[in-house]
């Protein structure tokens, strides 16, 4: 069973099989060897080929969140055909909430023409206002948002026609 | 107002400072009661409370906000007082007025020297007046019509603030006249928005300055105290990340001199409870009035560490009617102290707001080390209120030593399933600049990219390792052991 | 010794004392192991450590006893100094010498200086020769034919002592000369099974006295000072239980009086690292010496809080051939500071050690609130070693404030899975004779019947509800929910 | 389904049922309306009859810890036929351990007589001795244990013959 893990910027492939003496994580730069012991209480001993650790770990469906050495890691689990189904339209066809909160106005109607840097949608979020512009040039398809909704991270507040 | 002891208290706040605050009534044996919204969800204040009073709102923050329902909460609760804690009601009159009407004493400065300070307009032109310095100006109510004129007379850079502001809500520095019209425009909204109040005024910025602020206290019989200063130039935003006391920047004679100034100012005004006087202080070394804040500070722990009082305690006493009883002179400051605010932003995703459920929660502790937490490990972080989770504050003989005590706290810290800025405040608590004192509030974003952490390494196969390993799915495909796969089920969390 | 700084530390100890010497060493940049017993289960420590270094023993005490193993172990890892903490090897000059002939600091007093004190006999002379107070007294080995005679002859009640003893080990009170043998016989086991030495003495036994020590400190270049004094008198069977400073006996003359004798003893013995003189205190004013404790007390964060000294950073500093660098006049007094020791004990069962899994464990938090906690939740906890599970440490700005934290720290407290005399410790606070600073080592016995708790009475209907609605059995027969009862299957703890 | 709750030196017979509004306690004193809501992370609203409370409850086997308004309560949990087998004989036949720990020595041989409060055995715990002593005149029947032995809690050290 192949996954792909995000960690920050970058993306690795990994599977993992029974060895001969315990689990081998199969990634792009060859076979580790790995072993993951419960200390109680969320601690875990980690060990991939020579390296151990100590850290915290907690999973809340596919992201593991990891303290390790004084820092916070965030892992990103994505199915390979969920991956290549995102690959396909990339959000470029239209803006995106930066962030959880609440739509303060909306500056533009489905049919307008805008340009890239152009303001299109202000919204709130603890007490801080944002304005969302336009990431490109091109026709607005749809608005999704009203003053006063509440939306979530990453919500796609604006779509644009697919450029001709 | 009466001189009673205080025996049932409303606390009109949540997070971190309605526990703290309540940890210090209760332990004097005052009865607690706290408000709450429904999307409050659990948190640490709820549980130390004797009694939790819903309150509703068109949104959470609105009935935080609500003076009326507030007041008719205390009235049919039985308090004799209300602590408004910092924000939400803490510096709106009306509160204050509402509970008087009522017989309730409010846990802060008396309404007039509210509305005085309160109004940054009037505030600065009072402190003026009496001789202390402030910088140079243009006001909109003046002349609305040529404000926008006046406002590029006073010489960029400037700073735009609402005039009912505070803690940074709504400020925006200009730098270039193009920008001037949209940036009053946004600037009004939010002062619409947070203070009801879109007038606005504009100062000269000065580049990179120091923030220095000055603790008061006033009791109802005309005495006032300065507690020592708390430097708080780590700011992002306008927004204090961390703060400091003593201040490394200045010298004995200019810390007597600020700290007597702001005791000063706070005299002039008839100042009574407890109140921060904040300052600009320059790299020539000129420090002028900027605001004076008539409430508790997020950052008030720190003076509490080195002076030995609970400001709270204080609090309560003033509003009791009580005489202070000591004098300046009784106030000794010992060591050093630094405060670390836990915020839910992700400094990955510019510092936006982050939410989530606290799926472990580890908080510091040991010789010198304070938290004060506002969250328990298990709650949801929403995105009503603003993003503080908890304080670290850290005690220690010298600088030096709270320093190492600060970042072995951060060490000992782990917050998991919510975005925070932990490990942000470790790289600024690493860098020489911070480490030497030599810093202004143009700090964090002169060196934003070396706080980023780019330079920093994931110790990949290790990581890579955990994520595979606590893959239920995966170690069962692997494996194929039913037993090892039911072990796994634990990461249901 | 050398005057390198310390870079490699080894802790030979465990629990809380381990904790908070690793978070001081750590806060330092030292690198940090620790030794570990199997019969040691989790626990807060080796989570701190960098290193856990395992160590056997035909008991897990004897492991933690035996030189041979833990010098080695210090002298694999590369240790540069090890630190004892208190009990254990802390006062055996052996280990001492054992890591000088390998090279390794020992973080304590130089052996000769532990012999000197270790011995209450030799100890006692040295004292008393140089003319500070001592007790009337008979010691066995001057002539020990004639011992039980003399030990009469010095009036009852006399107090029995094995010669080698120390925290109250193997101490016995003799009221009747009925019981002496019997008592004699008792004492001289305990103390060669805890100290492999069956030498006795005893004392003349001061009705209700206090007991009072002072903290002391000396460098290599030969400058001693005091941190002031520590009121012990609140003990069970000569074990501390609630140690404040400062104390509520003393006026400032007889605190400078017998802070200044403390520092003089240490003077006089060249004393070097953190010490402490205890002293008896009668209800007549009049101190006497006591013993001589040459290592860091469990109660030391008292005079942390309230000197703002990191007593385990002091004693590193000396360890590396660092001088003081600072007087008496230095040394400051800010507040009261009072310790609370959470034992796993049952007063219910007349305080035997208790054993269990920490199935749910709460720390208080706060202004002016320390935790000193060697256990974390889940651990089990066994009898292998002596029952102190955390300290709950409190500062406040006077006695009053302290108190009213210490009992606030201790509702805002839970340990549920063991026993413990967490509530005992509440009751003890709530005490009039506590409150006024009235008590002396006799408070606990003479107060055992109200300080039992037996007029309380449980509020039963409340947890007769609560044993039947968290029975999954009880529940799904009366409910027959198969929903319920699976709900109810999270009780399998 | 009825258990009795050992609470401090009282016994409670309770059973529980499920009423028109929820779940009834049948208790000596009559029934008693009662809730317990979870508010997560061991706390809990319990609600008897009129009174109300917030409390910290954990469970281990049948021994259930309650943390309530700044005490600590511990009730057992003991099946009606357990209670009436242990009543058959209370541990008056022989002297048990005060708490887990090693012995040091025993004092005491099969059928020696003893006088009420003669030693018996000396065991050590948490570096405290403690000297077991003969609840009653007797004849010893059986030494349990040897020095050095570790015992648990309530561990029947030495027995007596039954009184003739």
């Amino acid at each position: 069973m192949k996954k792909i893990f995000r960690l920050g910027e970058t993306e690795h492939a990994c599977s993992l099989r029974r060895g001969a003496e315990g689990m081998v994580l199969e990634t792009e730069t060859g076979p580790l060897p790995c072993a993951l012991q419960p200390l109680g209480a969320a601690r875990y001993r980690i060990s991939a080929g020579e390296e151990q650790a100590e850290a915290l770990i907690a999973r809340h469906g596919e992201r593991i969140w990891v303290r390790l050495r004084g820092r916070t890691h965030v892992i990103d689990a994505v199915d390979p055909l969920d991956a290549l189904a995102a690959a396909g339209h990339h959000g470029g066809d239209g803006a995106q909430a930066p962030m959880p909160g609440t739509i303060v106005s909306v500056l533009v109607q489905p049919g307008a023409e805008v340009k890239a840097g152009q303001d299109l949608v202000v919204m709130e979020s603890m007490k801080l206002e944002v304005t969302i512009r336009a990431p490109h040039d091109g026709r607005i398809a749809a608005v999704h948002c009203a003053p006063g909704d509440q939306v979530p991270l990453k919500f796609t507040l604006v779509s644009f026609e697919a450029a001709t | 107002m009466t001189a009673a002891p205080i025996r049932r208290l409303l606390v009109a706040n949540r997070g971190e400072i309605a526990a703290r605050i309540l940890r210090t009534a209760k332990a004097q044996g005052i009865e607690c009661a706290i408000v709450r919204h429904a999307a409050e969800d659990g948190g640490l204040a709820p549980q130390l409370a004797d009694a939790v009073i819903p309150i509703e709102g068109a949104t959470p923050v609105a009935a935080y906000l609500d003076v009326t329902q507030i007041a008719e909460a205390a009235r049919r609760w039985g308090a004799d007082a209300v602590h408004p804690g910092y924000g939400f009601l803490s510096e709106n009159p009306a509160l204050a007025r509402a509970l008087d009407a009522a017989g309730i004493r409010f846990v802060g400065p008396p309404p007039e020297v509210t509305e005085l300070m309160g109004d940054k307009i009037s505030a600065r032109r009072f402190v003026a007046e009496r001789g202390f310095p402030v910088a140079p100006s243009a006001i909109e109510a003046d002349d609305p019509g040529s404000f926008a004129r006046r406002a590029l007379a006073v010489g960029l850079p400037i700073l735009i603030k609402p005039a009912a502001g505070g803690g940074g809500k709504g400020m925006r520095i200009v730098r270039s006249a193009e920008v001037l019209d949209a940036e009053l425009a946004a600037a009004r909204r939010e002062g619409e928005r947070y203070f009801g109040d879109g007038r606005l005024f504009v100062e000269r910025y000065v580049e990179r300055p120091r923030h220095i602020e000055v603790q008061v206290l006033g009791d109802q019989h005309g005495n006032v105290v300065h507690f020592g200063e708390r430097e708080c130039s780590v700011q992002r935003r306008f927004q204090k990340i961390i703060e400091e006391t003593p201040s490394p920047a200045l010298d004995a004679g200019t810390r007597a001199q600020i700290c007597e100034v702001a005791a000063g100012i706070a005299r002039a005004a008839g100042y009574i409870g407890a109140g921060t006087v904040e300052f600009i202080y320059g790299a020539d070394g000129k420090f002028y009035f900027l605001e004076m804040n008539t409430r508790l500070q997020v950052e008030h722990p720190v003076t509490e560490c080195v002076t030995g009082f609970d400001l709270v305690a204080e609090q309560l006493r003033v509003a009791a009617g009580e005489p202070l009883g000591y004098g300046q002179a009784d106030i000794g400051f010992q060591g050093h102290a630094i405060e670390l605010r836990l915020c839910a932003e992700d400094p990955a995703q510019g510092f936006m707001p982050a939410t989530g459920s606290l799926l472990v929660l580890r908080e510091p502790a040991g010789p010198g080390v304070r938290v004060d937490s506002g969250v328990v490990e298990g709650q949801r972080v929403g995105s009503d209120f603003d993003s503080l989770l908890a304080k670290l504050i850290v005690h220690g003989r010298n600088r030096s030593q709270a320093l190492a005590r600060a970042r072995q706290a951060l060490a000992d810290t782990a917050c998991l399933g919510v975005a925070t800025n932990l490990d942000y405040l470790d790289r600024i608590l690493a860098h020489p600049q911070f480490a030497a004192g030599d810093y202004s509030t143009a700090f964090l974003d002169e060196q934003a990219a070396e706080l980023g952490g780019a330079a920093e390494t994931p110790p990949t196969a290790l990581l890579l390792a955990a994520a595979a390993l606590s893959d239920g799915h995966m170690v069962a495909a692997a494996a194929d052991m039913p037993r090892l796969y039911a072990q796994m089920g634990a990461w249901r969390n």
